[in-house]
């Protein structure tokens, strides 16, 4: 096999593989931008590299962490999930009004929130792989349907007068963490080990890589396209648990805008819109990065219009350098 | 359906009369049920539309409602100064419009408006949060969306006030869209940004305030907050001395005065060009009431709401609650 | 030969991620002259086309077309200069009328400047003549057989009045009657003064059709003749690097055993019934036209493809229908014609395409074991796939190890019935001879095969018995002797086209059918 | 030969091409979904189906239609264009700006406003094309830019104070029609011919279906869609500017959201996401049927919140009809 695997006038080529180092360097290109973004807020605010400020960041990030993986997951199949942001509101609303019924039920709270969140992303499961319509329009369908049952819920009011022990949930710490900040590492951990380790997350990959190759190898495409839309429900559910519980309230346009940005860090991260390509860590990196702007931003004082127009500029560019890169390593 | 299809004429005694509203906002939604309280009570049937935040929509519906011949239009606008000619085409169809929260600015072509003194709700947060801080501090404003016209008006107001302070700073103001979950975020940046110099948070509504006494509690810090609106949490906030103050702008209040002045001018009676709604401040002291009124005891308070928003036409006040 | 070449590529080098491709290549294409490029799957042969294409930018060389240096080759200025490709990549418009794609990018025009529709469907239907197909110009792209599409990509390539024409493995999916009407466009083109290269796998081709042979190796030029001073075996040396023993040595005997059998199998309601079995250790042939139904049968005998009624039994076990991944349980496993579409996931490397079959026995509680890696190294050792590790991507291995790599997942299992369709497409004959090796290794081990293929030799070569397809149901059976007959392929095409006349003779029907 | 132009079983096969029928099927089934609402509406309320709300429906229509337009042929090209919302906002911005400057020069307004649409459609095609950033990426980065950039214009305030006459452009009537639908009828006919009939049409679907093979042809693939996105920002710009002209007032926020509306009818109008497969007179269809169920669902005072939740439902079953439909007609 030897003499297969070396191609001949092996000389003329350099013993680390070209290729790999490009691609770590792609990788660390959008570690490296995240470092240059902290390295100018730290050089421009005293205030910016502070213990208490990065705790800021990591609880901002929490809940849209999680529905950034989930995004990853559809992504990766080649998919779509608009809905998240309204799946977020009713999540947030059927767990408040539980808990404004049930005052002292908050597992209740808790399981009916993202229950409702599992059974949204099933409906769109459901309906892209068995009824084939295309995840852009099947969820977005479920954005409008959502984001008004949200409002159904409320009677088009947000639920007010959540009792405190609501709140606890996403504001105890452990160890000096605050709780969402551990469910989102601990997602974190879960979903890489799974994207790399498990048969489930391979399937995944073949599913966005070449859907009808995964199903000739005898992957139910099916199942795994519905199992990975109830994940993104299920977890945009927790998230609208988290972000509620957080703000101890129930407004029917939580999360509203929140599938964008959920998008946009899983596309930063290096994932391809047409699936088969990128990785959980890829998403976290992006988010990290879409979150440090906003809060470096503000500390900085610059308007929120000015904050859009510099943020809808520089998500662009990483997005440009990444392609070029990417590009320059493989033609 | 069909009953309202066949029965659209005068036949009936009741009258007719058409509602567009920004959105479905939790204040809109007390004010409907103020307006179908007193729509209930004086036989009046509402034509109810949402404009979902866009101002061609809003515009569409109110050519809707021409269309549909109502009796009147009350306007709960998207955007100040919007809608001229839809104003025009309901004066060519000879039906009075009433703008509700919000003024259009095309005086002549409204028939009379209900609007929240907004300026004033600015004003009297300020001078609160200027007396707590005993006139001296750093504090930062949380806004409305930059450009609606509450966020424009209360802003006036908090810098009115401000220009007779001039030992209160403003470390910083932008805007949380009216939302808590986006207030904590941006109160918690500032708070990384200004550490101990900061001194108290003024936020246009209860909403963005609550969010603020949210990031607080998550910095392990206590500092004044004051609100506008009168929202069931931020009522209990008041009650239990997160916020300092509020002010109570009462939707199903405010919305009815609307639809009883669109009510009286149908029926013959003088209207006035403007109705102005003082928002009553909110203290620790008076707060109770206000909780039975919006919250505990809402339905009761909507059973004399008719006859309150009578008594209030006729005097004046039409904020009061009493 | 005073005259300037039409077309001439200078020292190209070109690398993929730090892998050369091309080192150092040079060849030139002259008017009304066809050059053979043939090499190894992955020698670099599509790849020196695209770049003289503008497709792909070479890292150094140049590109000189009539002469002139072109600084930064692009598709359009080389389309301008009379440059164009048949890519070995199919690539139509599949929601565009076949007249449409005919005319993109040289649209018919009227006067005003709108476009010229009838004028562009009376000039497609002459275009489409020249190849004596009845195609409604009219007609989707996209519901068209391969077959079709290649010809339709043919003419769109050849009719414009190019000057230098790329074709590269034109003929891969076309049966042999289109090849020869392909062959005869191709002589039309040259009389015309057109200069043409011309890459095939099918060595019958290159005696056919060349003026002059190049041999690519490795990304080097290894022979650059006139056809007429290279003998076959010589070519085949020259590509290889070896000699090539013969494809079809006997094959081992037949087991007694039925393995697999299918009974009253129906694609729809009221389609042709097939049935058939195999032995342990038989390789059973199916053969048939294009578009006589054969992927179908065999898509739906593993599930892909819907059935609405029959039986498949393996081993006297009933394989439920419509289910690909029990098939594969019960041991099943199927090769496809389409390996980039539907045998490959070419974004994920050789580990994981080559377990993903069997990830059931790779997993405890889903978890991935790391005994995967051992299996699939080992398969992918036992037919020898060229890749650097087994970490590598599979959408950057050449055709022909693509192909190892579809077959070789299927050893790694207890895999007890082989269902390959079409298996040596576009793969080079050295390739080729080891996957016959790998067939027969696998069938004398017991296995039951069925072996889809529109190459004759092949079909007759290397199976124990043929069936016949047609209309999507077998019509005869032909038996190890009668393949062994002369008249072999003459009556397996008659059968599959129709011409119920079992007996020998009627060559008149022949010549009447290539008029 | 006759053997490989007609498939097995020929006999079973018509004589006419039955594909072409049930593509009329198909597309009727969009026409005839849209009648079924229709006489549903007129069947509730006497008031919907009169001369007066028709011409409400189709105004209403019209700004929204430029949008849809230039959205069908980015979305043929197998791009999708997120940013139109943002660029209506910026466009009417800027329109207002210099109405208010400049009282009398109604035509340097119109200008302007129409000319920032076109620049940002600029933008957005040259990253598209030259830098290759998925149009996803580079649409979502220009919504957030170009909706900083609106709020930037007015100071992060509305423009007040516009001159009557900038309103009459929306608000006149030729021959009892008013401007904006004559705008939307002319564009209708304008865009629906040059797709059928002139050499740019056919080469969008072409890059659509295939790019490399598009560019192989000679088709300066680049050109094309840097151009399809130039439309799409220029029609954005003019819907701007007929939205502003319409209420007169110069809101930042204005068109936000219009981009997943946009992109629902021309999906709901049998376009494919994954481009190449679409047309004009289809999005026209959708944009009727999701105007109509506006307007039908307000004159029957069905909540807002509920007619969210019906619109999500229809479109989604909409598009799973098609679906089938489709797939069936090609199996
Ligand atoms: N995009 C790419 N990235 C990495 N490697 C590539 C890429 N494209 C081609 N290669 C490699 O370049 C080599 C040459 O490929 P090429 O397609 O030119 O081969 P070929 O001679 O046309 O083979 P075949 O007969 O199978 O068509 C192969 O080893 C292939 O793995
Ligand atoms: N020329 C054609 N026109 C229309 N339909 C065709 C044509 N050729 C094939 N088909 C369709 O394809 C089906 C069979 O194709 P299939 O690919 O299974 O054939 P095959 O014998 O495997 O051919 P190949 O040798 O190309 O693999 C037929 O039932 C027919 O519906
Ligand atoms: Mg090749
Ligand atoms: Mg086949």
């Amino acid at each position: 096999m030897s003499e297969l695997t070396t191609p001949p006038n092996s000389a003329a080529r350099p013993r680390w593989d070209r290729s790999r180092i490009e691609e770590l360097l792609i990788r660390n290109a959008m570690v490296i931008v995240l470092l240059l973004v902290m390295a100018y807020f730290s050089y421009e605010s005293a205030r910016f590299a502070t213990v208490p400020n990065m705790r800021t960041i990591l609880i901002a990030a929490a809940p849209f962490a999680l529905v950034a993986f989930g995004q990853t997951l559809v992504i990766l199949t080649g998919g779509i999930d608009l809905s998240v942001g309204s799946v977020i509101a009713v999540s947030a609303m059927t767990g408040a009004k539980v808990i404004v019924e049930n005052p002292d039920k908050l597992w209740l709270a808790v399981t009916a929130g993202v229950g409702v969140g599992l059974l949204a992303g099933l409906v769109n499961g459901l309906i892209v792989s068995y009824l084939n319509v295309a995840p852009f329009v099947a969820t977005l369908g479920m954005l409008t349907a959502a984001s008004g049952a949200a409002y159904v819920i409320g009677g088009g009011a947000p639920i007010n007068g959540l009792p405190s022990n609501y709140g606890k949930m996403a504001n105890t710490e452990i160890l000096g963490v605050q709780a969402p900040v551990i469910v989102m590492l601990v997602g974190f951990l879960i979903l890489a080990a799974v994207m790399k380790r498990t048969a489930f997350g391979l399937r995944i990959y073949a599913v966005g890589g070449n859907r009808t190759a995964a199903e000739v190898a005898g992957v139910n495409t099916r199942r795994t396209l519905t199992a990975v839309y109830l994940l993104s429900g299920g977890l945009a559910g927790a998230s609208g648990i988290i972000l509620s519980s957080r703000v101890i309230s129930g407004p029917p346009n939580l999360g509203s805008g929140y599938e964008l940005d959920a998008i946009a860090a899983v596309v930063i991260g290096g994932a391809s819109l047409l699936g088969g390509r990128g990785t959980i860590w890829g998403t976290f990196l992006g988010l990290l990065l879409i979150q440090t702007l906003n809060n470096g931003l503000d500390i900085l004082l610059v308007p929120a219009y000015w904050q859009a127009v510099i943020s809808g500029v520089l998500i662009v560019s990483a997005v440009a350098v990444d392609m070029w890169a990417t590009r320059r390593s493989s033609t | 359906g069909d009953e309202n299809a066949n029965n659209d004429g005068e036949g009936g005694s009741g009258i007719r009369v058409g509602v567009t509203v920004y959105d479905m906002s939790s204040f809109i939604t007390q004010g409907q049920e103020g307006m179908e309280a007193y729509a209930d009570a004086n036989d009046i049937e509402l034509l109810w539309n949402s404009a979902g935040n866009d101002v061609a929509t809003q515009a569409s519906q109110v050519e809707q409602l021409i269309n549909q011949d109502v009796d009147a239009i009350i306007i709960v606008p998207v955007q100040a100064d919007s809608l001229s000619p839809q104003l025009q085409a309901a004066k060519d169809a000879d039906i009075p419009v009433f703008a509700v929260n919000t003024t259009l600015t095309n005086e002549d072509l409204i028939t009379s408006s209900v609007l929240p003194d907004d300026v004033a709700a600015g004003a009297q947060e300020m001078e609160m949060m200027a007396e707590a801080l005993g006139g001296k501090g750093n504090i930062v404003i949380l806004q409305g969306p930059l450009g609606s016209s509450p966020e424009l008006d209360r802003t006036e107001g908090i810098e009115s006030v401000l220009a007779d302070y001039p030992d209160i700073k403003v470390l910083a103001k932008d805007t949380a869209n009216w939302k808590r979950d986006e207030a904590v975020n941006k109160v918690k940046n500032w708070i990384s940004s200004f550490g101990d110099e900061l001194d108290g948070v003024v936020a246009e509504n209860d909403d963005m305030g609550l969010g603020a006494v949210q990031a607080m509690s998550e910095a392990g810090i206590s500092l004044p907050v004051v609100g506008i609106d009168g929202i069931e949490d931020g009522l209990a906030a008041v009650a239990n001395g997160d916020f300092i103050g509020s002010s109570l702008q009462h939707g199903r209040v405010e919305l009815a005065a609307g639809l009883a002045v669109a009510q009286k001018f149908i029926a013959g009676d003088d209207v006035e060009k403007t109705y102005t709604y003082v928002m009553p401040p909110i203290s620790p002291d008076n707060v109770e009431q206000y909780q039975k009124n919006v919250v505990t005891e809402k339905d009761a308070f909507l059973a004399t709401l008719a006859d309150l928003i009578e008594k209030n036409l006729a005097s004046g006040d039409i904020a009061n609650e009493e | 030969m005073t005259t300037v070449p039409a077309l001439e590529v200078r020292d190209l080098v070109k690398g993929f991620g730090g892998v050369p491709v091309l080192r150092g290549l040079s060849f030139e294409l002259r008017a009304g002259r066809v050059v053979a490029l043939v090499g190894e799957n992955g020698a670099g042969k599509s790849t020196a086309m695209k770049i003289a294409t503008g497709q792909l930018r070479a890292d150094s060389g140049q590109v000189y077309v009539a002469g002139e240096l072109l600084s930064q080759p692009d598709p359009m200025q080389l389309r301008k200069l009379g440059v164009t490709i048949i890519p070995q990549e199919l690539a139509p418009y599949p929601d565009l009328t076949v007249y449409e794609n005919l005319f993109v990018g040289r649209e018919l025009r009227t006067r005003l400047g709108t476009l010229d529709r009838r004028e562009m469907v009376a000039e497609a239907r002459k275009m489409l003549a020249v190849f004596d197909v009845d195609i409604d110009p009219h007609l989707r792209m996209g519901r068209m057989s391969v077959a079709l599409t290649q010809i339709v990509e043919i003419a769109k390539a050849t009719t414009w009045g190019a000057k230098v024409l790329f074709l590269d493995e034109p003929s891969s999916s076309i049966p042999e009657r289109e090849v020869a009407r392909l062959h005869a466009v191709v002589r039309k083109l040259r009389d015309h003064g057109v200069a043409m290269l011309y890459t095939t796998h099918r060595m019958e081709e290159i005696k056919a059709l060349a003026d002059q042979i190049v041999v690519l190796r490795d990304g080097q030029l290894v022979m650059d003749v006139p056809i007429d001073d290279a003998t076959e075996d010589e070519i085949v040396k020259a590509m290889i690097g070896r000699e090539l023993g013969t494809l079809f040595p006997r094959t081992a005997p037949v087991l007694p055993e039925v393995a697999y059998e299918v009974r009253g199998l129906r694609l729809s309601r009221n389609g042709p019934q097939v049935d058939l079995s195999v032995r342990r250790g038989e390789i059973l042939g199916l053969g048939g036209l294009v578009g006589a139904g054969r992927t179908e049968i065999v898509e739906a005998m593993f599930g892909i493809r819907r059935s609405v009624e029959g039986n498949v039994e393996l081993d006297g076990k009933r394989v439920p229908r419509n289910a690909p991944a029990a098939a594969i349980r019960a041991g099943v496993a199927f090769v496809p014609e389409d390996r980039k579409g539907a045998g490959l996931v070419l974004t994920r490397s050789i580990l994981d395409n080559g377990s993903l079959p069997h990830l059931r026995s790779f997993t405890t509680a889903g978890w991935l074991l790391p005994r995967r890696r051992k299996a699939v190294e080992e398969a992918t050792k036992a037919v020898s796939v060229r890749c650097r590790s087994i970490d590598q991507l599979v959408g950057t291995l050449s055709g022909g190890n693509q192909q190892k790599v579809v077959l070789s997942r299927w050893l790694i299992h207890n895999t007890k019935v082989l269902l390959l369709d079409e298996p040596t497409r576009g793969v080079d004959v050295g390739a080729r001879g080891e996957i016959y090796d790998i067939i027969r290794d696998l069938a004398s081990s017991g296995l039951a095969v069925i072996l889809v293929s529109s190459d004759m030799p092949e079909l007759i070569g290397l199976t124990h018995r043929v069936l016949v397809v047609r209309a999507g149901a077998a019509v005869a059976e032909l038996s190890r002797e009668e393949l062994d007959r002369e008249d072999a392929p003459e009556r397996i095409f008659r059968l599959a086209s129709g011409q119920t006349d079992l007996g020998g003779v009627p060559q008149s029907a022949r010549t009447k059918e290539s008029q």
